[in-house]
């Protein structure tokens, strides 16, 4: 054994400065181009009115995708309907091309599971996953799944780039190529794992190498180039759906803002590479694109930005609207029937919120 | 219907094989589980059978193994996986925690994970480290997950049969200790046991005697002492030791007065202790003496030559019977220690 | 000796630095524990002070992080971890179960273990999923671990202090509520408090109030309530969980005759429902009422929108104990549920 | 990024027909040799004496490394004093040549903690680990704690070729590679974890190209030949005392019995791969070599065999006449001292072994 399998292409389409690296793919038509760019506006407007949210109160915690907006919409395009998405937390932009309404993905970021009640196509995805490189093992099994049953759809997952060093991550390569499965492994390189760069997460010059360990393909692809990671992905998928087995794929970017809303990122990062960042970030750079090809101008931005505002707000206004959930509702679903203790446990519960004992309100009460 | 005398173990691949043989989507996967048949031989025959499709030798990795679980099971699969000794179940944790026992919840009911982890436990046959843990209590503090123990071929084969029908994700633990001491008649005729109720294995008046797993085999032996001593010993398998089914339990204790609770794990925050609270709460006034737990000691288990001074025994049960059937019926009690 | 106002988790940093001023063996390392100075910013300042090589920012991954503690620990080090938050130390359990755990016993004492792992925990200031557990009793149910939770900021100080110079592997839980919730005067004088036994915060003859963490805020705001009531309340503080100094809590309990347990966690096979077990064994004939169990439910804790519901209230735990004083000092005592 | 960092030498200098393939290096010398082939000798009669006990009762199921005492004679003869062990439970010659007794060895797996209270360089070495691959990261904190106190000193680590599959594997040398850290690891690659294959097990061509994942170097050697295990070991471990980092070794040999006692090969898989593989077993191809540079000769054999006889039995003697532990020993070493509730136990326990109530003998009793 001298060499190793190893196909560490790194895909450009359009760089930094909306210029072609290379011709596009065929499929790539203006239209497509123009419906990736709306997305992608969407979703910076939607991510940037929940983080206003979150600082007046009416939002928790939330993990803003501020830059990684191709990587999501990218994945959001490749992906079709009978594909499973095993989703992250960052993934606002999948979720809402596989047809989770932005006020569900406000919903679960508000602290209401009743969010992930996904619709439209994702409505056999998974649930957003926070304990890192977890999910890959899901994804894993979801690709067993429908390799049993020879479907010809693919399991689609993401993770960051800190959740490389985690063992799941290794583990669900490892089985992916050894049953060859119909899965592809999207790492959103942002290069920053809350405060951990990612210089000092890992030795590897690449991420993409790491699918040499599980003896798979490993790709490289510019994930600020919407064309880029739309390409490899459908490539991935195409692979995967015609059974010939698994992908991983390093998508290059970069977290402009804080890593959530609970963050701040100026204790631990220079401002000035994330003013370089901003230079590379991939809105504008497809928009820059569009307009030296004559296809897109001020009036059709005009139009779009005023589009998205009364999307993104009508969704604000139902997920404020939202109804509290029963005070025993979050027992309901434990099993699929009620166990003699917890229906015991709900009949305390009825008493506690029924009374005004004081527990009426129990935050004040405490 | 052919009724076969099978040992523990043998019920359960009874089960396993009717379970795949009346559901498709039953898939079993696990590692050494398929040409060896797994190291104790609960999936023997089943490979060839069924086909390496449906009966998956993994890499070697539990977290693994449980995650890919949960994600068969969220979409229609029904994966029992087998974790080769319960020692071995830990690097699983975060999985079983965090994702099998919440998925329902979590997606609100969108998505389920109708999954089984098997995995034999205990101590008394003597293997090497880590082979020997009995660490139920761990798992039945994790809401959302059941955890279900026989100790016999025919509880084996039909709590076997619901947990891998029920819906939502069972941890099936197996007293590997009795897989092979006792031999029973068990019939497949593909009835399943209910996973919400204790079993009374036999009646009386004087003494409650609760175990679960290969604990049993010493208390029933217990429990047949004291009766050719006359005492009238009624005995209770929990089985499906979480959710806990106190009904049966306290019913039982209410009647007799006393009771002493038997388990092989460590003392501190076992299963037992949840039972003893649960009877002070509830059946205080009913209980004649203080109820007694014989455990083992909160140690790991000693390696194998020494495991004999770990586990109890049934002397150590009728002495806890004794004591407690001693104790005058009155709340004279003066506080004493076991431990 | 300058004596500073000080919240918890400045408690908690200034424990640290007093450690790591004192040995030089002592080594933090955990995730964004360095220049970010911890999510929580228990370690702010540490890595300025003393270096990265003893303040270390790890690759994510909370197996190796308590695997690697173990070797350091192993070798003459003090590794003191930190977990970023409690719901993300699964994937170390196996690490912290089967050698963190056993490797004195394991090596009869030729190696040990000095490592602390560090982690914030439970309910109620509005985190994402995962980020709101309290499962302190899977941690106690381990041989060999010790588990310590403080409620103060003076015993945070005191108690870290002492985990960090045990000679023996401990669990030391934040509660990350009450991280900023009180101010109290603590001098670093660098004396521990003691590992093996209980607080009594107020004494009293009426009732005995056991408590620990987050909970032990609302606890004494309850025995406040009762107080000016007229009923005179006995508040212990457990802290050390696990070995269980039940020695406070017995004597107490025999001179109140009541007592009230709560805890944040799920209900069953909680601390609480070792505390209560040991009482009905050992000190039943003290009991004027059977002891109550105020705790959280057997789910996960909901999404943080509705994590009120889940929470303990000071009514809830007053409710509990006038129930309990209520009782009649008799034995006339019949089964009632509070779940 | 087009290549990754790989350096994946195949080390062999004796083939499986005690053929030199390449001059030997200048270290290895005849008395080397001898005393290399001394040790190989040694431990396979040791462990045909366990197998044999375990057969009559006297012993608990016992993991046999016969096929592969290369592996664990390179690595024993190039640790120092100074260097850390962290075994896995294969090991038996690393753990002879670090100056664990024969008598402990079997002491352990006759089920006795106190066989790991280790003697000689092994003092400060890790007890045998048995969940699989969760010594790789105590070898990592072992190298941390060298190098944080700046010894020139080195921890070497050993693990199965199905260890590598465990996440566990990956998170390690990920650190390691980091950090830099003096940290040798070593896969016995005995292509077979129980009754799954190595082919069903990954799907890498091979398990030293898993260092690329890290960023690190991987090795692979012939692990049937004592000289390149010693070699490539020897090399490596320089490396990292001399704070050039860590090395991934993967050491091909192939275990020629039972994965335990407690298993029955025979059921999964080909006896003429067996057979094969007893063509290019260590001791013979070793013995052939000497021979053919007349450094061997029968007379030297029969003595050998003859001293292996004698300490061996010795051992084994030892080992019979073990007493065994008190009823409260394994209460007394949870903790630095007894806590209240252990204290309480050990009374219990005195009580409980002191009556004879039938407890004496519980097993009896049950
Ligand atoms: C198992 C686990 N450990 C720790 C955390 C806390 N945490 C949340 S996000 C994060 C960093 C993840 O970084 P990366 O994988 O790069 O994804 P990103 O957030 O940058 O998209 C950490 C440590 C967690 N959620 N899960
Ligand atoms: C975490 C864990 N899972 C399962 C086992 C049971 N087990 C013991 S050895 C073994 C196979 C290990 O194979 P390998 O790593 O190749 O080492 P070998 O025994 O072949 O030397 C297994 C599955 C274990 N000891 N630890
Ligand atoms: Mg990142
Ligand atoms: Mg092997």
């Amino acid at each position: 054994m001298n060499h190793v399998s190893q196909r560490n292409t790194h895909y450009c389409f359009l760089d930094a400065q909306g210029q072609n690296l290379e011709p596009l793919p065929s499929d790539i038509s203006l239209d497509w181009l123009r419906a990736a760019y709306r997305h992608m506006v969407l979703i910076r407007a939607l991510d940037k009115k929940v983080v206003a949210l979150q600082r007046t109160g009416q939002m928790r915690t939330y993990p803003s995708c501020l830059g990684q907006e191709a990587i999501g919409v990218g994945i959001g395009l490749a992906l079709q309907e009978n594909d499973i998405f095993v989703p992250y937390y960052r993934d606002q932009a999948t979720l809402y091309l596989r047809g989770v309404t932005l006020t569900q993905i406000m919903q679960i970021w508000g602290g209401d599971e009743r969010g992930h009640l996904f619709t439209g196509h994702a409505h056999r995805d998974l649930p957003l996953c926070i304990p890192i490189a977890t999910q890959m093992t899901h994804a894993a099994g979801v690709a067993v799944a429908l390799k049993s049953r020879a479907e010809p759809h693919a399991a689609l997952v993401t993770c960051g780039d800190g959740a490389t060093s985690k063992g799941d991550f290794s583990e669900a390569l490892n089985l992916a190529a050894l049953w060859h499965l119909p899965l592809v492994s999207v790492i959103n390189n942002n290069q920053w794992a809350i405060s951990v760069p990612l210089t000092m997460q890992t030795a590897a010059s690449t991420l993409a190498q790491k699918a040499i360990a599980a003896g798979m393909d490993g790709i490289r692809v510019d994930g600020n180039d919407v064309v880029a990671v739309y390409h490899a992905v459908d490539l991935a998928l195409k692979k995967a759906r015609s059974g010939k087995g698994p992908t991983l794929i390093e998508a290059v970017s970069y977290r402009l803002t804080d890593h959530t809303t609970a963050d701040d990122a100026t204790r631990y990062r220079d401002i000035q590479q994330v003013n370089d960042a901003w230079e590379r970030e991939p809105i504008k750079r497809l928009q820059t694109w569009l307009h030296a090809q004559h296809a897109w101008d001020p009036a059709q931005e005009t139009a779009l930005l005023e589009a998205v505002r009364t999307e993104v707000d009508a969704a604000v206004a139902a997920y404020l609207a939202l109804p509290p959930q029963a005070a025993d509702e979050f027992l309901q679903f434990q099993f699929a029937q009620m166990t003699k203790p917890l229906t015991a446990q709900q009949r305390y519960q009825q008493v506690r919120f029924a009374t005004d004992s004081g527990t009426q309100d129990p935050q004040g009460a405490r | 219907m052919d009724a076969r005398e099978l040992t523990m173990v043998e019920a359960v691949t009874l089960a396993l094989r009717r379970a795949m043989l009346d559901d498709p989507s039953v898939v079993l996967l696990g590692e050494d589980i398929g040409t060896n048949g797994g190291v104790f031989r609960a999936t023997e025959g089943l490979k060839a059978e069924f086909g390496y499709k449906r009966v998956m030798d993994t890499p070697l990795a539990e977290s693994m193994i449980a995650g890919m679980s949960v994600g068969m099971a969220t979409q229609g699969l029904k994966p029992v996986a087998e974790i080769q000794f319960m020692g071995f179940i830990f690097a699983a944790m975060e999985q079983i925690v965090c994702h099998a026992a919440r998925m329902r919840n979590r997606t609100r009911g969108r998505l389920h994970c109708p999954l089984v982890i098997r995995a034999p436990f205990g101590g008394g046959i003597g293997a090497p480290e880590h082979h020997s843990e009995s660490t139920e209590a761990l798992f039945a503090h994790i809401p959302g997950l059941r955890v279900v123990i026989p100790s016999s071929p025919v509880r084996a084969y039909g709590l076997l049969l619901s947990a891998i029908r029920d819906p939502d994700p069972v941890l099936f633990l197996e007293p590997k200790r009795i897989y092979r001491i006792v031999r029973q008649r068990v019939t497949d005729h593909g009835k399943g046991l209910p996973l919400d109720t204790c079993f009374t294995l036999r009646q009386g008046d004087d003494i409650t005697l609760v175990s679960w797993g290969a604990a049993m085999h010493e208390t029933l032996q217990a429990a047949t002492q004291l009766q050719q001593r006359g005492v009238s010993v009624e005995v209770i398998d929990v089985a499906t030791i979480s959710p806990l089914d106190m009904d049966t339990i306290l019913s039982s204790v209410m009647r007799t007065g006393r009771c002493v609770i038997v388990q092989e794990a460590a003392r501190n925050g076992g299963i037992a202790s949840e039972i003893s609270a649960r009877l002070a709460e509830d059946a205080m006034a009913y209980l004649r003496a203080p109820v007694q737990r014989v455990t083992g000691f909160d140690t790991p288990m000693p390696y194998p030559r020494h495991e004999h001074f770990y586990l109890p025994t049934v002397a150590d049960i009728v002495n806890a019977c004794e004591k407690t059937l001693e104790a005058p019926s009155t709340t004279a009690w003066r506080p004493y220690e076991i431990f």
